[in-house]
């Protein structure tokens, strides 16, 4: 089975482990990722404001190039995810903003918001399964507790992203459960790192991330995984309590006995 | 620009009523940059009513907003003040000369660890 | 050729502000058979009434039209007049130029052309229109009260008053409802049980009432005066009859670990149960998702221990047929869902309650014996937070728009009891407005705050994040204009409250109609407010909407006056608009039949005369005026033409289309 | 000023008395605007609308027929909102062979409760037809006076 994949600029540089392991993990488990040719980056933030046009340009463009091959759209990055996913919610819904989009590309057909935007994790859930999943492990991390962060960016808007339940999501959860890992469910895991915030004032970072990683620990948590490079690099740098953070891939090739070659 | 045209400007551009606020201040009950900010998000949307645009324009509480959109998911009237903090700060950085981050700035900021993330979101919403 | 009568109605200037009614009296006036045309401020009164019987006395009229506001408002009224002025009521027709005219046009000379047309309309649906008398149907004197609760109990006790029989069907083992699980009430702070208990025995010692308990109603047929009712009565696995009650079996069960439902899963009961001492009917009942006897066949605990002999496994559900008169709905409520408000952590803390689960840890007979003690570890709390409005007042998708009306009240109840039993407990509540417009509820909510000290704070929880033994609550205080963060040891959240899920099918089954958050309509908001408007049917308690236990037993005691005053009836009028076959016309082709959903058609053999002088036998349709409730089906279905509904006949609609479209 | 020789669609709907026509008077008590274009007329259930009075009102000089009735399962006679929909069903590709625009005829439920519903569904009904134009084809030129 084929999709179309979507990196981003982070992937390819301060978060390669996330997208390496994530490569050959879908491998393994019989998905080819085929990247979007010349891709561009997203800008990292979904502006909200209807008069910005521009800068959801380039989300547009991988859209439309997914939808030509007929393929849905793979996203890692939990930026980047958000930020496609609600510019394909706002080509799908929002008709002056998508003919607006439509006059800049000049595609041979008009985007309208087509192209499925799935994340790796829902990936997981939805195409693999997380049974068939677990059937797959060759490395189960027994006995580890591990604390699933969601940060603010994989589930809301909830309405628009509608991975899961964005006050009690489990997708992580579940998917700890099937690389024979514990999950620990801890009440700040939807809650913000502050990591947007790290070039403008650090000392809000670091206490938004101390909130969140104490809240892991006092729940028993061995360590914490994520989807996001920005909160990895916010809770690991800014944060000052001591809990490995890891991007969710590279357990999932640990689990399925890829992760060295 | 009059306030009234602002305010005109800031909801066409959120798309947000704030007419439709109860005033339960369940948004500035969850927001956690709460004590960063020198206005809160129900105040944010209390002001846009009265059309006191500039004053908040004027504030650091714009650059203070995570962006994380809790009081977005979590108001019980879909009032979405988050788009509001977001629309004002755009107001305030497409005015000439008003970008909040400047590239001479940036190298001072960089570690070798700075995702690639932080500074295109920090320019997407700091500049224009 | 009719002489028509034409009132244009002003309705003070609800009508006269946007429509020219000087005008459209003038306009009208020169239709064809028209002799008189008036305006007037108010036709609905006595002064209007007057001149439309003055009229019809003066110029001979045939007919009337009135253009006024919407029929369902006043048609009964000009009918009424008109019959007391000598002529048939049903020779009146509406034209509706306020709710479907003036009340949506802002523009006065499309609004007053458009009444115009409306009353042309009208006036050509008057030329057609014929006398009609309404036939009549006997009642059973029967009443059907469906859920037990405070608010079924209180309708069924006083139907009984009167001296007619009612049946109660209640879907749990008991009846009692939501009261029987609360411990006091406000604002007089007695206690439920005690006022509730005595009228649960009325109801078993009374000979009128007949309770089909752990039973629900499973179809409805027929009409006001009229219904037949399926009840299906589910098997208990216990002979009802024989049962005594004693409560051996709920003891001695092997199986012990059900989630007792009655005090919301905080503790078990058995495979076997009575929910709570005070049950009427007190008789055992068998859960078979749990019972090993009927799983698994091995066992049999409670028939070796029943000395009644009641237990029977092989009991089977049952289907009971039973006509009544009238039908009284009392589904009540039930508070929501928590699952889309996880923010409050209600999945991830036992800590964190619904109010009505700490109604059962304050409640003498609940899982704690009455003791104030958390879930998780069974320690005395010492902070205490409740949440208002979670889930009320919610246009997100999430939750419900409306206010739940009942939480400000027993919060307040809440808090003040805790605190009155606990002084060493801190209570916040926090709150977005506090509504009290009852007797004495004011006052309650203020002695709260004055005399107990409970905390009030006007904002909202955004996060309760379980740490530890506590759960940091992150608050807004509007007032201060801070975020609190508060160290608690319970958050009690006061979950919205929405109609019985049984409502919904049940509504299908009465025709009854619902609004979008699955409340009953009642008939009039204002002026037939316990009434469904589908006729026989009435509404009792919060099924119509939020209600507390003083107002629930108001609107069940009306409901059982209107229920009074239609058993005491001997017949009904019926409605005279119904379907009617020429049966010069008639094939005799069951079309008509097959299509009615009241089975009103029936087919006779009869004589015709030919012009031979011969006589033919013909199979032709037969309306029974009694059972036709006049929906007009058969005569679409008809494909000679002879079928027509009296009051819509084809030819008077065709009338209004052509005056509509000239 | 306004020129006022501006096209007005004639629009007949057709409501049931129990939940659509309940749903008008409830635009009405609410003040939700529609256009004055639409007439409505009162009818005991939707089932008792005959395809005759449609193709009728088409032939008076209608430009559209809407027909409101309660929402499937909520009929106050149980089930005339079924046989309406399946004879409209018909009706309309009658008229679709017949070369009348699908957009001129409609089938709508409205709740007694959806005051904002019928005054929504008015106005884009009416946007709708007023788009299409007069309808010639079915009219009658003799019915003119």
């Amino acid at each position: 089975m084929k999709v179309s994949y979507y990196p981003g600029c982070t992937l390819k540089t301060k978060a390669k482990e996330l997208d390496k392991y994530g490569r050959k993990s879908a491998e393994a488990l019989g998905i080819t990722l085929e990247e979007i040719e010349n891709w561009q980056c997203c800008g990292g933030a979904f502006t909200s404001a209807s008069d910005e046009i521009a800068t959801k340009l380039s989300s547009v463009r991988a859209l439309a190039e997914a939808r030509d091959k007929g393929q849905d759209l793979v996203t890692l990055c939990s930026a980047c995810h958000n930020v496609i996913k609600r510019t394909n919610a706002a080509m799908a819904k929002d008709a002056d903003f998508a003919m607006k989009a439509n006059n800049y590309m000049k595609l041979d057909t008009p985007y309208n918001g087509e192209t499925k935007v799935i994340h790796y994790l829902e990936m997981l859930r939805d195409t693999v399964g997380f049974d068939e999943l677990a059937k797959k492990v060759v490395n189960p991390l027994k006995g580890k507790k591990i604390a699933a962060y969601y940060g603010c960016l994989l589930l809301r808007p909830g309405k628009v992203m509608a991975m899961d339940n964005p006050e009690n999501p489990r997708i992580i959860e579940d998917f700890i459960k099937a690389i024979g890992a514990e999950p620990v469910i801890y009440p700040y895991r939807n809650e913000c790192c502050g990591g947007y915030i790290t070039l403008e004032d650090k000392t809000i970072a670091t206490k938004k991330s101390n909130k969140v990683l104490h809240s892991a620990k006092v729940a028993g948590a061995e360590m914490v995984i994520t989807a996001c490079p920005l909160c990895l690099y916010n809770l690991q740098k800014n944060g000052t309590e001591d809990l490995p953070v890891v991007y969710f891939t590279e357990l999932l090739a640990e689990a399925l006995g890829v992760k060295e070659d | 620009m009059t306030e009234l045209q602002m305010k005109e400007q800031v909801l066409r551009m959120s798309g947000v009523d704030p007419l439709k606020c109860m005033r339960c201040g369940k948004c500035s009950g969850t927001c956690p940059s709460y004590d960063e900010m020198e206005y809160h998000p129900h105040q944010f949307v209390y002001m846009v009513e009265k059309g006191e645009i500039s004053k908040l324009m004027a504030s650091d509480s714009i650059y203070k907003c995570l962006s994380c959109m809790a009081c977005v998911e979590r108001c019980p009237r879909g009032v979405e003040p988050g788009k509001l903090v977001e629309a004002i700060r755009l107001l305030a950085v497409r005015r000439q000369g008003a970008n909040h981050l400047k590239p001479d700035d940036i190298p001072a900021m960089l570690d070798e660890d700075l995702p690639q993330q932080a500074i295109v979101t920090a320019f997407r919403k700091y500049t224009k | 050729m009719q002489k028509i009568g034409v009132f244009v109605c002003w309705c003070g200037s609800n009508i006269a502000a946007t429509v020219d009614v000087k005008r459209v009296a003038e306009a009208l006036s020169h239709e064809n058979g028209v002799v008189y045309s008036t305006d007037y401020q108010y036709m609905c009164s006595e002064a209007g009434q007057n001149m439309i019987k003055d009229a019809i006395k003066t110029y001979g009229l045939t007919g009337v039209v009135v253009c006024s506001c919407s029929p369902r408002m006043h048609e009964n009224t000009f009918r009424k007049a008109c019959s007391l002025a000598g002529i048939n009521p049903y020779m009146v027709e509406i034209a509706n130029i306020r709710e479907q005219c003036s009340w949506i046009h802002k523009d006065m000379v499309q609004a007053t052309a458009k009444a115009i047309i409306l009353g042309k309309a009208a006036i050509a649906k008057v030329h057609l229109n014929a006398p009609l008398t309404a036939g009549t149907s006997p009642v059973k004197k029967r009443a059907l009260v469906i859920g037990g609760g405070i608010a079924g109990i209180q309708t069924a006790l006083d139907i009984a008053d009167a001296g007619f029989e009612v049946d109660i069907v209640e879907k749990k083992p008991t009846i009692g409802g939501k009261m029987s699980q609360i411990d006091k009430t406000f604002p007089t702070l007695d206690c439920a049980a005690c006022i509730l208990t005595p009228k649960m025995v009325d109801v078993a010692q009374n000979e009128l009432i007949n309770i089909y308990s752990y039973s629900e109603v499973a179809a409805v047929k027929g009409f006001v005066g009229n219904f037949t009712v399926t009840i299906k009565k589910k098997a208990r696995y216990v002979k009802e009859d024989v049962c005594t009650g004693c409560g051996v079996c709920t003891e001695k069960c092997p199986q012990k670990k059900v989630p007792n439902e009655f005090n919301l899963g905080m503790d078990n009961r058995r495979a076997i149960y009575i929910p709570f001492a005070q049950a009427v009917p007190k008789v055992a009942t068998i859960d078979p998702d749990y019972c090993t006897m009927l799983k698994t066949g091995k066992c049999g605990v409670c028939s070796k221990v029943c000395t009644a002999k009641a237990i029977d496994y092989t009991q089977q559900d049952e289907l009971i047929e039973r006509e009544y008169g009238a039908i009284v709905v009392a589904t009540g409520f039930n508070p929501i869902d928590l699952k889309d408000y996880d923010e409050y952590a209600y999945s991830q803390s036992p800590d964190v309650v619904t109010s009505l689960e700490f109604e059962r840890i304050t409640n003498a007979a609940g899982p704690t014996a009455g003791k104030l003690l958390r879930p998780s570890d069974g320690k005395h709390p010492h902070t205490i937070v409740f949440v208002q409005c979670v889930g009320s007042r919610d246009t997100s998708g999430c939750g419900k728009p409306y206010c739940s009306k009942i939480c400000c009240m027993y919060t307040a109840k809440h808090a003040m009891l805790t605190r009155e039993k606990y002084p060493d407990t801190e209570v916040y509540v926090f709150y977005i407005d506090v509504r009290t417009p009852g007797k004495s509820f004011d006052e309650f909510y203020r002695r709260a705050v004055e005399e107990y000290g409970v905390h009030y704070i006007k904002g909202m929880v955004g996060k309760v994040a379980p740490e530890g033994d506590k759960l940091m609550v992150q608050a807004s205080d509007l007032i201060a204009n801070e975020q609190l963060n508060i160290a608690a040891d319970m958050v009690v959240l006061a979950a919205a409250i929405e109609p019985d899920k049984s409502a919904r099918p049940l509504a299908t089954m009465l025709t009854a109609s619902m609004d979008t958050n699955d409340f009953f309509t009642e008939a009039h908001p204002k002026l037939r407010p316990v009434e469904s408007p589908t006729a026989g049917v009435f509404l009792s308690g919060a099924c119509q909407g939020p209600k507390d236990i003083p107002e629930t037993v108001s609107q069940a005691s009306a409901a059982a006056s209107k229920v009074i005053g239609l058993l005491v009836k001997d017949h009904l009028t019926c409605n005279p608009c119904v379907a009617e076959s020429n049966e010069l016309m008639c094939n005799g082709c069951s079309s008509c039949e097959k299509v009615c959903p009241y089975g009103a058609i029936t087919y006779i053999d009869k004589e015709f005369r030919m012009p031979d002088r011969t006589t033919l036998v013909r199979r032709v349709a037969s309306v029974n005026p009694a059972v036709c409730q006049g929906c007009g089906a058969c005569t679409v279905a008809c494909p000679s033409g002879a079928m027509d509904l009296k009051g819509f006949s084809n030819k008077q609609i065709m009338a209004e289309v052509d005056a509509i479209c000239k | 000023m306004q020129v006022n020789n501006e096209f007005r669609p004639t629009i007949v709907a057709f409501c049931c008395n129990w939940c659509s026509y309940a749903g008008a008077d409830l635009a009405g008590t609410n003040r939700a605007t529609y256009p004055a274009d639409v007439k409505i007329i009162r009818v005991p259930c939707s089932c008792r609308v005959n395809p005759m009075f449609i193709l009728r009102a088409f032939q008076r000089g209608a430009d559209g027929v809407i027909l409101c009735g309660c929402h499937p399962g909520d009929c106050h006679y149980t089930s005339g909102n079924y046989y309406a929909r399946r004879r409209m069903t018909m009706l309309f590709s009658m008229l679709d062979y017949l070369g009348i625009e699908r957009e001129r005829t409609r089938v709508e439920w409205v709740s007694a409760a959806e005051g904002a519903k019928f005054a929504a569904t008015m106005n884009e009904f009416v946007e709708t037809v007023t788009k299409l134009g007069e309808n010639k084809r079915l009219e009658d030129l003799r019915c003119k006076n």
